[in-house]
């Protein structure tokens, strides 16, 4: 019967964790246990505050004022429970905090409104992480700017990072598929759309994943290809395609031809320096009526290429 | 209690009270009497409180939907920011204290006033000083959240620095409160009322004010370093130029946990008031009741780490805070058993303050529990800055701080007023609260479970959305009904204040000794000190054969 | 002790002359409690730099002027000792004699504060300013809040000598002396931990690590 | 409206009340004043003193800390009358030293315990910020470079 009730009250995301399922245990256990003594302890109240409704004006009551033993146990019992409780949380956590040393490592930099992710091997990639089923992998993760914490439901982990320093998680992945990635501490206008996917693949696709850049044979791909994978990734939090503002201007008919006035009143038609330029400094040339938050992008000039073909497809 | 003061009779409620012996606003801003500041406190916390619930409300409605409802990220962001700002720093930290405390102390400890009137005069000017930084802080739209984590509180440097100077001078205000407490309860109880008849609102207030004394300079020199972070750059918190956020985090809890204890400990005061009167027994373990509230208020300061599982403390120190964590619910669970015990075998009458006691207990052992989900190690790593944890604080702050606050200002209106209120109405105000409430936060702990991080102002990007919108939507249309029953009760309490029906000095007949002077209470509380003789919660000792010490009675009870 | 003394009116008019002095007291060593946290607050990150960059700290205090610091201590010293014999002249009713010890500590207290601002001067002019290094921001932070708390010292110092010329303090009344004075005996314990921890931090001389 | 002063403190008896306030403050006799103020003065250029030595830096510390206890034990104690005072007053003066030790545990302590994960061998551009530092303790594989960047400056 509790399995059935659990069932119906498993709020928890998919266990897609070596620990996941031992969390969600202890969590089961913690539920049972406060919901047990909440409705027990509650019905006891409502039952002696019925029992004992007044029903003449000086009804005789008993003056109780304490009973030693009583409240002993009821002192001794708690502590117990959390010395137990305690454990059970101690162990799993014990383990989430030390990473196996053969674990591939992956490493994070966090910044305003996007995650970036580098492989052992040199590969980047931006707003997707990839990783094998069934091995373990540690992010090696630090932020270049304001506190961000690395969030992922599925796998019950979290850390913060903060810029200078390097925190570290570590999780092995049980079930592929694509989860949520999540920054969880507050960092400013986008801390919601600094969201990113976590793609557990088997162990092949990740090689090949992982090696795709390394050989040059593959036929050469579309720049707007390129440039359509690093809007989504980095410039769709802040611009969006349909004219409406989200916190920079949109990118709807942008080599129009059409007169922007800037912040410093000179007047500009967007151009490919101009795109560059934005991108490389960004707050030389803020658009009037916007706020100047636009971070500096390290793009690669086939990448640059990319975004620029990009923006001139867009009508 | 000394039966021979009960003869008073209510010639003493018609003419001269400490509302109308003196008139006009100057009469009120100069009074140094604690009761009218303890009622010029209550006016503008209630202000403050509408203020942050209307920002509750536009954040609640902006999560309605997914993609943006009704304002842009950065409005939502100012909106939960100074909802936090305004309800902890203006409402909640004086709140109980400040209010009931600052009206009953002198009365319960039978005192003519607290021991620096002028003082307590003053820490109201200065609170009111500090709101201005408040207003100042919205103008600048402070979007930091109420916590203020550098390195982001320092890219809004303007906002940051008002609103650290607005929590500093209310912070100032509240060690000026605590000092004046301290020293009141120390050295002006009456004669006869020893440490152990001493009632257990004014054990709570004594917590309170030891917290409030201990925890608050920290905070002040924490925001101080933020201050002039901000201004000079000092670079202690920048980690660009080798300063620490984590240290920022641990001198903001080490505050910042001790606070949400001087939040809930004076509403745990009011509750061990109400539940012996409307049970008419006296209250169980009163020694470990005690115990309790210095205990927490001692434990309260070795705990603060469990804030920051994630924030990147090292693993043995979070192996630690974890540990001991888990003692912080033991007190809490003895006073909850204490008061359940209390209503076994008594005479219960249900009453508004009655209902309220009660609700508090339940809803305070919900937020009890939930506590323990965040103190263990393993699902705060998963439960860390989600909604998880803006449902539980919800629950001990709104569920246990305000409807305690509530509750007492039900249970003592007669005596602040003299008037009574409209008592159905009062219930079914009470009704709309309890179902709005619940209704608001316990989706908010499923929606927690699921992942949906805190202060986020758009969820459309989430894998499971629609049910995340599902629940939001439940959680929004509860909170207009909580915010409807808010309203309705203070409309209550307002009505009865002015056109209620008089009151007699004691309608609850209770034992403790602020009932023992005519309500609302002359200016001077009492004509002459009582002398105390016994503790105030003797209710049916007429019935029992031996006093609350144990020993058989030697006098004969008349019959 | 008898009360032969009335009291002046509106002054604690609900407490016996004696608990009004034991009142005022305990709030004032609560209140001094509350300076010592925050203080406190201010000397544990302090440490927490301390520690992490124990050896930058060495360097930077080298730049420090000591002499300045040390002469700044016995000042301060002095006018402890200065503030002492005031309360002691009031606690036997000798306003006079009080008031001229209160004008020795405001004098005294006004040489501190010529010795820091040259001392700030001569920081400021080399280039050194707060946001230099993190011990230079707490260098100026902790001695800026002290300097605060001297100011706020002189303030209430001077309003106790206007006291005395009225002749208000007596054998049996005279808790603002002495409740100051615990405030202004606070304020040299705080330099006394300051002046090492900044000053004498690497050593100085023959012993300095730079 | 003149306030009558109607408390009276009452005597011991069946009315137990807390310390009783009799008597007003302690007078201390002139020369323990100077003596106290003399020795403080020894103390300080006892302090400056100590400062000269050839020592290491934790050993600097501990003995400054150690004068200025002192130093401050004396001002405590006979300037501020703390020795004629009651226990209350000890346990208001004492207290605070418990929030601190606690305070520099939990922030420093927490510091000093840390393990810093550490960025493997291969070379990444991330900005490393001043004065990080890095300690290999943590790395258990040998066959890794060891990345070396102590306290830089």
């Amino acid at each position: 019967m509790l399995d059935w009730i659990l069932e119906i009250f498993d709020f928890m995301p998919v266990e897609a964790s070596s620990w996941a399922s031992r969390v969600d245990y202890i969590n089961n256990v913690i539920t049972v246990i406060s919901v047990f003594c909440t409705v027990a302890i509650t019905f006891v109240m409502i039952l002696f505050a019925w029992k004992y409704r007044r029903k003449s004006e000086n009804q005789k009551t008993a003056y109780i004022t304490h009973n030693a033993t009583l409240e002993t146990i009821w002192t001794i019992i708690p502590t117990i429970i959390c010395f137990v409780l305690f454990y059970f949380g101690y162990t799993v956590y014990h383990e989430m905090r030390n990473p196996p040393v053969g674990a591939n490592e992956v490493f994070v930099k966090g910044q305003t409104w996007y995650w970036d992710f580098q492989y052992a091997n040199g590969k980047k990639s931006t707003g997707e992480l990839v990783v094998p089923v069934g091995e373990p992998v540690k992010l090696i993760m630090t932020s270049a700017d304001v506190l961000h914490s690395f969030f992922i439901p599925a796998m019950r982990v979290k850390e913060d990072m903060y810029n200078g320093n390097y925190s570290y998680l570590w999780f092995t992945p049980t079930s592929s598929g694509t989860f949520d990635i999540f920054c969880t501490e507050y960092c400013g206008t986008q801390h919601s759309g600094m969201t990113a996917k976590l793609k557990v693949v088997s162990k092949e696709a990740y090689n090949d994943w992982l090696n795709e850049k390394k050989d040059p044979s593959a036929e050469p791909v579309l720049p707007e290809v390129t440039g359509k994978a690093i809007y989504t990734a980095k410039c769709a939090a802040c611009h969006s395609l349909d004219g409406s503002k989200v916190v920079g201007p949109s990118f709807k008919g942008i080599y129009s031809g059409a007169k922007h006035v800037l912040q410093d009143g000179t007047e500009v038609v967007v151009d490919d320096n101009y795109i560059r330029n934005s991108i490389a400094n960004p707050l030389s040339q803020i658009v009037a009526g916007y706020p100047p938050v636009m971070p500096a992008f390290q793009l690669s000039e086939d990448e640059l290429i990319g975004v620029i073909s990009y923006m001139k497809t867009l009508k | 209690m000394s039966n021979d003061t009960n003869h008073h009779t209510d010639k003493h409620s018609g003419d001269v009270n400490y509302l109308n012996f003196e008139k006009g606003f100057m009469s009120w801003w100069m009074s140094i009497d604690h009761k009218r500041i303890g009622l010029m406190y209550l006016v503008s916390m209630i202000f403050f409180f509408a203020i942050g619930g209307l920002l509750a409300l536009v954040v609640r409605t902006e999560l309605m939907k997914r993609g943006q409802t009704i304002i842009d990220n950065d409005t939502y962001n100012m909106a939960f920011t100074l909802h936090g700002v305004i309800m902890i720093f203006l409402f909640i930290v004086p709140g109980v204290p400040a209010t009931l405390g600052n009206f009953l102390l002198p009365l319960m400890i039978g005192a003519k006033d607290v021991a620096f009137p002028r003082l307590n005069r003053l820490s109201y000017w200065v609170y009111v000083f500090g709101s201005f930084f408040a207003f100042l802080a919205i103008y600048f739209k402070l979007d930091t959240g109420w916590t203020f984590y550098s390195p982001y509180s320092l890219r809004n440097a303007p906002a940051v620095m008002s609103a650290t100077m607005a929590a500093f001078v209310l912070g100032f205000a509240s060690i000026l409160t605590g000092v004046n407490f301290l020293v009141t309860i120390h050295k002006m109880r009456a004669p006869g009322l020893t440490w152990d008849r001493l009632p257990l609102f004014v054990w709570a207030t004594y917590a309170t004010a030891l917290l409030q004394v201990i925890a608050t300079p920290i905070i002040g020199i924490t925001l101080l370093l933020l201050f002039l972070e901000n201004a000079f750059g000092i670079g202690v918190f920048r980690p660009d130029v080798g300063g620490d956020p984590v240290l920022f985090q641990h001198l903001f809890w080490f505050y910042s946990h001790p606070v949400v204890y001087i939040m809930i400990l004076p509403a745990m005061g009011i509750v061990s008031e109400i539940i012996p009167v409307f049970s008419r027994k006296p209250i169980f373990g009163y020694k470990a009741i005690v115990w309790a509230s210095v205990g927490i208020a001692a434990i309260s300061f070795l705990v603060w780490g469990h804030h920051m599982f994630v924030s990147g403390m090292s693993d043995f120190v979070r192996y630690l805070f974890s540990f001991l964590t888990f003692f912080v619910a033991v007190p809490t669970a003895v006073k909850v058993f204490n008061w359940v015990a209390t209503i076994y075998k008594g005479s219960v009458e249900f009453t508004s303050p009655m209902l309220y006691a009660m609700a508090f207990v339940f809803l305070f052992m919900i937020a009890g529990t939930t506590g323990i989900h965040l103190a263990t190690l393993a699902t705060d790593a998963h439960y860390h800055d989600t909604y998880f944890v803006v449902a539980h604080f919800h629950y001990t702050i709104q569920g246990g701080a305000v409807i305690g606050l509530y509750a007492g200002l039900h249970f003592w209106f007669p005596k602040i007023f003299g008037r009574m209120y409209n008592e159905k109405f009062a219930k079914i105000a009470f009704c709309l609260l309890f179902i709005g409430f619940n209704g608001t936060f316990l989706p908010q702990f499923v929606l927690g479970m699921m992942g949906m991080p805190r202060r986020y102002a758009d969820y459309s990007t989430f894998s499971n959305v629609d049910t995340f919108e599902y629940l939001h939507f439940i959680s929004t249309c509860f909170s207009y009904i909580n915010a409807l029953g808010y309203s309705l009760v203070l409309v209550n309490l307002g009505y009865g204040a002015v056109k209620g029906v008089k009151a007699t000095a004691n309608p609850y007949n209770s034992l403790g000794l602020e009932w023992q002077t005519p309500s609302p209470p002359p200016h001077d509380n009492f004509e002459t000190i009582p002398v105390v003789t016994d503790w105030s919660y003797g209710y049916g000792e007429e019935y029992s054969d031996h006093d609350h010490n144990g020993n058989k009675k030697v006098v004969a009870k008349p019959a | 002790m008898s009360h032969h003394e009335t009291l002046p009116a509106g002054h604690y008019h609900h407490l016996e002359p004696e608990q009004a002095y034991h009142s005022a007291k305990l709030a004032m060593w609560i209140f001094l409690a509350t300076e010592i946290h925050l203080f406190g607050g201010a000397f544990c990150a302090f440490a927490f730099f301390r520690w992490r960059y124990f050896d930058d700290f060495n360097h930077y205090a080298g730049q420090l002027n000591w002499q300045l610091g040390a002469l700044n201590t016995l000042v301060l010293l002095t006018s402890s000792w200065a503030m002492v014999r005031g309360v002691d002249a009031a606690q036997k009713g000798l306003n006079k004699l009080c008031g001229r010890w209160l004008i020795v500590t405001i004098i005294l207290a006004f040489v501190f504060f010529g010795i820091k601002a040259i001392e700030y001067s001569t920081k400021l002019s080399h280039g050194i300013y707060p946001s230099t290094h993190i011990f230079w921001g707490l260098y100026y932070t902790m001695t800026g809040i002290h300097a605060l708390h001297i100011a706020v010292g002189i303030g209430l110092i001077y309003w106790l000598y206007l006291l005395t010329k009225k002749e208000r303090f007596s054998t049996v009344y005279y808790t603002p002396v002495e409740v100051i004075g615990l405030y202004w005996h606070l304020v040299d314990v705080i330099w006394i931990f300051l002046f090492p921890l900044l000053y004498l931090l690497g050593g100085v001389g023959a012993g300095a690590h730079h | 409206m003149e306030h009558t002063t109607e408390w009276k403190r009452l005597g011991k008896g069946d009315l137990p009340t807390e310390d009783m306030d009799t008597g007003l403050g302690h007078i201390v006799p002139i020369d323990v004043y100077n003596k106290v103020f003399a020795a403080l003065v020894v103390l300080t250029l006892a302090t400056v003193w100590a400062a000269t030595l050839e020592v290491s830096g934790t050993a600097h510390i501990i003995v400054a800390m150690f004068i200025a206890l002192i130093k401050a034990a004396l001002v405590y104690g006979c300037f501020m009358h703390l020795l004629f005072e009651k226990k209350i007053i000890w346990i208001i003066v004492t207290y605070p030293l418990f929030i601190l030790a606690l305070m520099i545990l939990g922030t420093t302590g927490d510091a000093s315990v840390k393990r810093e994960s550490i960025p493997s061998n291969v070379e990444i551009e991330y900005k490393k910020g001043k004065g990080f530092g890095v300690n290999d303790e943590f790395l258990q594989a040998p066959d890794v470079k060891e990345d070396t960047a102590h306290s830089t400056h």
